[in-house]
């Protein structure tokens, strides 16, 4: 199943606009530092990566949906294989490579490679282990999959700024949202 | 023919809607609005239960028709729901409604920094990008 | 082209007849009522929303990706309504051929109580013939 | 238009199997300048242009030669030849850095890389990311900072310093070989195409400057605003705070080839931006 939606990935990512990714690279550290100066506090950094990260994520799956026309999963394995194959190539263009699944198929991880946010960074010794540089992928994450009614859960579970050997996202889903029920219907 | 068009969010807000051609002027149309996203939630609801094979509730439903209209959707993965009320002959829109979703709404709403996901839709240009390719359409006002 | 189903709904809505035909897999009587009333409510609610000034019809057609739904009321409120398969055109010649058997076997039939469920051996036989001419 | 040293002509098979046939033309042309009676004289000169449909076409008043036109769907932008190697090297690097596939249409993924492993072999490869990205990016960060801050004015200061840092280092990648301390009049040219079309994927339309420290720069497309658009009863309909970066980034180019400056900006009618640079003496 991956290949198809490597495949896919590759396609949808000739076809969009690209910039050079430098903008985005140096504009994140510049916000990220900024941020470390507002809040002092490293983990009131992270939660706001990822709360910022969520409100990108709900916009951003529409953009997904839109240009990939890919059209519903019917499990959540299949979700992690078009978040990774699909969603990180189309929007980053890297590879991402899902894994360690667990019993009941509904907690993975997202193996990410060369992630461009930490192109040329260099995490200080005070922040390593604390600050989850690319948090705000766990937003993204959130907020796109809450549109397609899939409440998760994501956190870093390894980053190589922390000189750890991969970057690793692990992604819990928690509950199938149902639809909106309109009041007075059954 | 086309008459009108309605855009509804995930959670049954009405956030467009715009009238060419209507003949019958309703007295609330927050009311009509109501009344059409619960009518069509129990459709789609009937849908699913009476289908002789799996349907997808989002994508399975695609138009019905009455003797004076037809109403054709469209619903995304993400619950945004477009529906166009057209005169019972015109053919079924839903290519078009993907178009408008995909090239005028992504691109006019979603990635226009003023407008916040969830509220009601204002934006002029989505509004005028809209019209200018309805209007382009021959079932228009045919 | 195949029917999946055929449901007759009386004036206020109740089911008064429905079978399935091929493998359509079979759901609980109950469910098949729920059905039909529920149906009932969204074809009046569809002539409402007509945006045309002017009495509009109920729902007539739906179309879907895995089947089409066709619709014919009677002047006297009978509801026939069949499912079928999405590219089915004769759906509505089919209905017509429907009503006459009801006209036929049910209504001229001493014993059926007008509003009353439909159980008339003669017209099941007919109808399947009818679909059976069809399929 | 075309330029008697045009180069051979590169067949490069598109991803999708259908043959496009790439006619690189490129040659050191010198624009000629040509002041339209305005106080202000327009001394870009240009040093290389594309063959079709380039900007002067548009009966703009300043005949720059579009370096990169990103909206022109069939030839691929101009290509410098045999120049000053400075120059060359500059060009290959920002050409590269600017391809987009997807503008061009006609460009497949690996055809791109192939032609690039031509042009400059030497510098690494750029790594690029959906141009959407970075605006779900920008509406979040602007939306972030904006709110950061219940002064107004406090906000748009830190936007600016925030471009101000990013303008800084982006030049720095951007002109690894540039002359080490530049001219002031080269360095705002290089603002107006290389920086420019590296991080709007068009150059600047206008360059005006009363060779007194003041330069006008126009932007009469302005990308990052080409999606926003108010309510039509809107009242307020400020949207500064989405160009008010970009003053920071121009700012920041200008500071690292040593020049340091005032930038203001205004925005007129649909998505025109005028970027005004004060330096100070």
């Amino acid at each position: 199943m991956s290949k198809k939606y490597d495949k896919l990935g590759n396609d949808v990512f000739n076809k969009v606009e690209k910039i050079n990714s430098e903008l985005f690279t140096l504009t994140y550290g510049a916000l990220v530092t900024q941020l470390i100066k507002d809040y002092e506090d490293i983990e009131q950094v992270n939660i706001k990566l990822e709360q910022m990260g969520y409100n990108i994520g709900i916009r951003l799956i529409e953009e997904f949906l839109a240009k990939s026309g890919i059209g519903r999963c019917s499990d959540f394995i299949e979700t992690a294989e078009v978040i990774a194959k699909v969603g990180f190539k189309m929007f980053l263009g890297i590879n991402a490579h899902v894994g360690d699944w667990d019993a009941d198929r509904k907690e993975f991880h997202l193996t990410i490679e060369d992630n461009p946010l930490i192109d040329f960074v260099e995490l200080p010794e005070q922040y390593k282990h604390k600050l989850y540089y690319s948090n705000i992928l766990c937003g993204v994450i959130r907020g796109a999959l809450e549109m397609v009614q899939m409440k998760v859960k994501c956190t870093f579970v390894k980053c190589t700024l922390s000189d750890d050997t991969t970057s690793e996202i692990k992604v819990v889903l928690e509950e199938v949202l149902s639809d909106m029920i309109p009041v007075g219907y059954d | 023919m086309i008459y009108n068009i309605y855009i509804f969010n995930k959670d049954g807000t009405c956030i467009y809607n715009e009238d060419w051609n209507k003949k019958k002027q309703s007295q609330n149309q927050s009311e009509d609005q109501k009344l059409l996203f619960g009518m069509l939630y129990s459709l789609k609801a009937f849908i699913t239960s009476s289908s002789p094979k799996k349907i997808d509730d989002k994508t399975g439903f695609h138009c019905y028709k009455t003797s004076t209209y037809k109403l054709h959707y469209y619903e995304t993965l993400s619950c945004i729901k477009f529906i166009i009320m057209s005169d019972p002959n015109v053919p079924d829109l839903r290519d078009d409604l993907k178009k408008i979703y995909s090239q005028i709404f992504v691109e006019y709403v979603i990635k226009n920094p003023i407008y916040k996901p969830g509220t009601t839709v204002k934006c002029d240009t989505f509004i005028n990008q809209l019209n200018l390719y309805l209007k382009q359409m021959p079932s228009f006002s045919s | 082209m195949t029917i999946n189903s055929i449901y007759i709904l009386n004036k206020a809505g109740t089911l008064i007849y429905q079978n399935d035909f091929g493998n359509t897999e079979k759901l609980s009587h109950n469910s098949y009522i729920r059905l039909g009333s529920t149906f009932h409510s969204l074809h009046a609610i569809a002539s409402n929303l007509s945006p045309v000034s002017g009495s509009s019809s109920g729902i007539e057609v739906i179309e879907t990706e895995a089947f089409k739904l066709q619709c014919f009321q009677t002047h006297t409120g009978i509801k026939f309504y069949v499912i079928a398969d999405p590219n089915h055109q004769q759906l509505e010649e089919l209905l017509h051929g429907v009503y006459e058997l009801y006209t036929d076997y049910v209504l001229k039939n001493p014993f059926y109580e007008i509003e009353m469920q439909i159980r008339c051996d003669l017209f099941d036989y007919k109808l399947l013939r009818l679909l059976g001419v069809r399929e | 238009m075309s330029d008697p040293l045009s180069n051979p002509t590169i067949n490069t098979t598109n991803v999708g199997g259908q043959t496009t046939t790439q006619n690189i033309i490129g040659g050191i042309g010198s624009g000629k300048s040509n002041s339209v009676g305005t106080p202000y004289t327009t001394p870009l000169q240009t040093s290389a242009h594309t063959a079709a449909n380039s900007l002067s076409a548009t009966n703009s008043p300043i005949p720059t030669h579009h370096m990169i036109n990103s909206n022109s769907s069939n030839n691929l932008s101009g290509m410098a030849t045999p120049g000053g190697p400075g120059l060359q090297q500059q060009q290959q690097q920002q050409q590269q850095s600017t391809i987009s596939s997807n503008n061009l249409g006609l460009l497949g993924q690996q055809s791109q890389q192939q032609q690039q492993t031509i042009l400059s072999p030497i510098t690494t490869q750029p790594k690029s990311i959906s141009a959407s990205c970075f605006e779900f990016f920008y509406i979040e960060m602007i939306d972030c900072i904006m709110k950061s801050s219940s002064d107004k004015q406090h906000a748009h200061k830190k936007l600016d310093k925030l471009g101000f840092k990013v303008g800084h280092r982006l030049v720095e990648r951007l002109s690894l070989d540039t002359a080490l301390f530049p001219e002031l009049l080269d360095s705002v040219k290089f603002i107006c195409k290389v920086f420019w079309a590296m991080v709007f994927k068009k150059t600047i339309d206008g360059l005006k400057t009363n060779h007194k420290g003041v330069f006008v720069l126009t932007d009469s497309k302005f990308q990052w605003l080409q999606h926003l658009s108010f309510d039509s009863s809107a009242s307020n309909k400020d949207c500064s705070e989405y160009v008010q970066f970009t003053a920071g980034l121009i700012k920041g180019a200008m500071s690292n080839f040593g020049f340091k400056c005032i930038v203001t900006f205004d925005i007129q009618q649909v998505s025109t931006c005028v970027f005004t640079i004060k330096i100070e003496s």
